[in-house]
């Protein structure tokens, strides 16, 4: 039997091609020099810089192991950079204190790849948890939480703990936490790696149409169809580098499907909204 | 958010982790009821031991030939020595109903057959501390150099510890009081850290739900409010089932058997509504503290 | 914003075409009129019934929460049947004893869709506890486990903790671990949930092999390309029962990439291989 | 799979999942190490209460005009009665001499006055078994209808329990022989209900690693060893700790006071080295079926 290569993709493009940002704006998330190496010596992120800015949609895509979820756990500083500087609007996390780094993490909301429910609140409790952290009043924790339920489609689960759902259904309650106070940063990681093509869709539409309302949003995947659908910004990591940054990118730089992909555009109601892509 | 949110959570936590919850609560329990069991024991034995102590007198005899102006000297003398709490004359007509009455078998018969008092006047001396007597001693009746003692009065016939083992008594009781002092000291130490444990293990087992809120953007004390909550229940609980269950074992086996207890009774013991409250407020406060305080590890996300 | 649709999909195929079977063969799973219950009320499978022959490849689809991660912890008696009659290799599963209930196990490898991966373990251990659980000599172990972690690709981490990896990591140790001992019968539940899909292909040719030993393999997955690719027996779920039962299948019934898949499978080296479809 | 196996993996259980564990040791440490103080006190006042008790004892004194034969009549009687263990003749010169040292200052000066022996013949009677000195007296001088006791022997002047008091110290010394076995029993109780209940907790926490390897197809015993040999690691780690806690607090604060020891001294205090066995024993045997059976509910996958 061969042995399945994951890390080495002979010919795939080398070049980075830092996105466009207007002068003078700041960015909502700029990595300078990033570099992660784990406490065992394996490389998370080496040497990464990027600017993204207010409202962009960015796909973080990369072999398994590439380092996407290293990203965007340095990023809601669930973990510290080894070397360089990762700023969130325009703050140095490295100087956000211990105690403020709450009221950073409720500015972004996330969709963890493993989910990270609690395990002894129901779906509605769960969802609810991250307004009451906040301090929401308890109306419009009533009103908002079973809205975005109704969203993802858990509508019938409301009151089901974390191990009582399906794989997909537990994502989906994850999806919706990160949501439903309506973050002006969005970072989902694999959130459709336990769905089903349709609900993916549906859920990337989601996610689309929270990044219309202004939210900036960074998509860690490994979904090739909903990246060649969706055609924004694509970032590609390797062994913890960025070896390619482009705007409306595809999953896979060498394939040609592009009027593939504009049609299932149309299909996604996407293509005829304005974007600026 | 408000009281209610927290005392929400923290009925939510106790009953979605009953196993842990109720490690905690059988931990108060269990170490409340030893204590509950242990104080009054202490407090008897100690003050027991203190009654003992009281006992320690010094004897002076009045030399028989003493004339009325040395006795006076010597009553004087007494008075003004350091360490005496109070001094008593006993002549030998209460000397010898005292001795009748302790010892019927020697000064009944004895006496009666004897036709007279057979006991000197003495003065009754007790010692403001009972490991003042050697001092007590001392001053009245010195030792010379071939460690024999004069008495330093011409009325004094002699000094002397009554009983003869004051030595004895004091080390004793002193050895009780250090034991039982050092032996609750132990108990407690023991429970405060046997409580802790188990709170810092049943908070082991949901360090991930913390990591998660904490991820989710909680503040410290948005999840430890929850947690000191219960730990404030638990304790309660603990303490309340404890309480109760030293009622009982009080109503049933203790009280039918007061009587017996004449001999172990010590007005220092501590009163039972005391103990009561004493255990529930160390129970409730050690909970709720030991859970805030072992929080602090997992909170650091 | 409207609701995302994942359990009626309107005019979706309801006949259920049972597979052929060579007479007298002992069907090495029959499911015969199952129902799942849960606690709560919520219906995981009903009225269930299916035979998987020996060899056979059975791909198990449907929208999130149809059932199938029911479907499959049903077969290693992880749960307990409401109704109806499972049989392993014309084994009753009601009537196997509580104590021979391990052995049963040792004879089916499982993917788990949430990994189970033993925290306190290496990668290294991890594998080698299902070899250790069989009484496997310390010499097979060290032959075996570092050769399926390098069919997996994972020979750079053999020492690392679980919690060091990432999820697909975390995925293919899974993997690894239920494929080590060669098991009669595989059941996988998403293996390529959190893969990418290159490595998902290395991971499906890897399931594929194994297959062509003889041993029968039923993998639940969401993953359409795959399914396409590899056209074979589909069977699909939707709320709990099954409206589809198709020998080479594709994942949705009603599209048609027939070339599009035979070209597939050609280059997944797949459809020269002689296999009887 | 070999005993080394399941050894390695009970090493791996306690080194990646230091947090129980050391929970788990510290509460045998803490249990063990107040067994180990309180056997001993235990032991010491049981024995102080037995020997007390022992010093229980009938006096039987015979009348001054009691002839020979009625003497002769009686000694045989005391030696027939039930209950009685041994008799001691204790003439009137041997009893005055005993009186003198035990109160020198009654019988030191009050004899020398009277110039002759106030005390009469006595037999000294001790009974088999403390509280059997009612039924002896009973036999001996049984009461009448008016409660006042008559000597059922002509030879018999009076009988009388030492001291008079035997009620009372029969009494407090069973109260104390009751108490201390009661309080042992609850700390035995509570220190395996600790132990276990840590134990509980340290496996909850790890419940899912079980449910995993239930999942691959381990065995309840292949899963269940290496929890056991935790708990005997666990169990000998704390009580080794213990002990060498203990003999240190021995060598540094009791054996430097070991003479005032003597008014405590009793010759049934456990010796030090059975005391280290038993307590070495219990810990790891709890410990170790405390593990295997609290694995139980976590096995039913
Ligand atoms: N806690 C850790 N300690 C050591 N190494 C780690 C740790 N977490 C991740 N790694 C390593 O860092 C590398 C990047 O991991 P990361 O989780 O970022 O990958 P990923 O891109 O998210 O992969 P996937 O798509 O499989 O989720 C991997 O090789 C992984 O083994
Ligand atoms: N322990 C449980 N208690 C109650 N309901 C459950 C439980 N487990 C699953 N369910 C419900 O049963 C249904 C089927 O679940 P199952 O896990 O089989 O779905 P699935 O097909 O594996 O979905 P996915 O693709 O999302 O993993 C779902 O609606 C789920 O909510
Ligand atoms: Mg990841
Ligand atoms: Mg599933």
């Amino acid at each position: 039997m061969s042995k399945i290569r994951t890390r080495r993709r002979p010919g795939a493009a080398e070049t980075v091609a830092p996105a466009p940002l207007p002068a003078g704006e700041v960015p909502v998330v700029e990595l300078r020099d990033v570099s992660k190496v784990y406490a065992g010596g394996s490389v998370g992120l080496e040497r990464v810089s990027m600017r993204i800015g207010r409202g962009e949609f960015v796909f973080l895509v990369g072999a398994t192991g590439c380092g996407k979820s290293t990203c965007i756990r340095l990023l809601m500083k669930e973990l510290e950079v080894s070397s360089g500087e990762i700023l969130i609007a325009g703050k140095k996390l490295s100087e956000v204190d211990r105690k403020r780094v709450p009221y950073l993490r409720r500015n972004i909301g996330t969709v963890f790849q493993d989910y990270k429910l609690l395990p002894n609140r129901t779906v509605y409790d769960n969802v609810a948890y991250s307004l009451q952290v906040i301090g929401e009043s308890r109306e419009e924790i009533r009103r908002k939480v079973p809205d975005i339920l109704r969203l993802v489609g858990l509508s019938t689960k409301l009151h089901n703990y974390p191990d009582e759902l399906s794989g997909g259904e537990q994502q989906r309650v994850s999806i919706a936490r990160a949501f439903v106070n309506h973050p002006p940063l969005l970072l989902a990681d694999e959130p459709t790696g336990n769905l089903d093509p349709e609900t993916s869709i549906g859920i990337m539409q989601l996610i689309y149409r929270i990044n219309r309302t202004g939210t900036t949003v960074v998509v860690a995947t490994h979904d090739k169809e909903m990246v060649d659908k969706m055609r924004r910004r694509v970032v590609e990591l390797r062994d913890g580098r960025i070896v390619r940054d482009e705007q409306s990118g595809l999953y896979r730089p060498d394939e040609s499907t592009t009027e593939f992909a504009i049609r299932l555009r149309g299909e996604l109601g996407v293509g005829d909204e304005g974007n600026p892509n | 958010m408000s009281f209610g949110f927290f005392f929400k959570e923290a009925i939510r936590g106790l009953s979605r982790n009953s196993a842990p919850a109720l490690a905690a609560l059988l931990t108060v329990l269990l170490t409340a009821l030893v204590l509950g069991v242990f104080i009054p024991i202490v407090q008897a034995t100690t003050g027991t031991a203190n009654e003992v102590r009281e006992r320690v007198l010094v004897n002076v005899y009045v030399a028989e030939d003493a004339t009325k102006a040395e006795r006076e000297q010597l009553a004087a003398a007494l008075e003004r020595t350091a360490n005496v709490k109070s001094v008593e004359y006993v002549p030998k007509e209460q000397g010898l109903k005292e001795a009748r009455r302790k010892n019927p078998e020697a000064f009944g018969r004895g006496v009666d057959l004897l036709g007279a008092n057979p006991l000197p006047d003495m003065y009754r001396v007790v010692p403001d501390d009972p490991d003042g007597v050697a001092a007590i001693v001392d001053r009245l009746a010195p030792a010379n150099a071939d460690g024999v003692r004069e008495p330093s009065l011409a009325a004094i016939d002699e000094v002397r510890n009554k009983e003869e083992d004051t030595e004895k008594i004091l080390s004793a009781t002193g050895l009780v009081k250090i034991l039982t002092g050092g032996l609750m000291a132990l108990l407690v130490f023991a429970s405060i850290a046997l409580i802790a444990n188990t709170l810092r293990l049943s908070i082991f087992a949901r360090r991930r739900e913390v990591e998660v809120m904490k991820l989710v953007g909680a503040t410290n004390w948005f999840i430890r409010w929850p947690f000191v909550i219960e730990g404030v229940i638990v304790g309660l609980m603990g303490g309340v089932l404890a309480v109760m269950l030293l009622t009982i074992a009080k109503e049933t086996f203790i009280d039918p058997l007061e009587d017996r207890f004449a001999l172990l009774a010590a007005p220092e013991t501590i009163d039972f509504p005391l103990l009561i409250v004493v255990l529930l407020i160390a129970c409730v406060a050690v909970s709720a503290a030991g859970s805030a305080i072992t929080l602090r590890r997992f909170l650091r996300v």
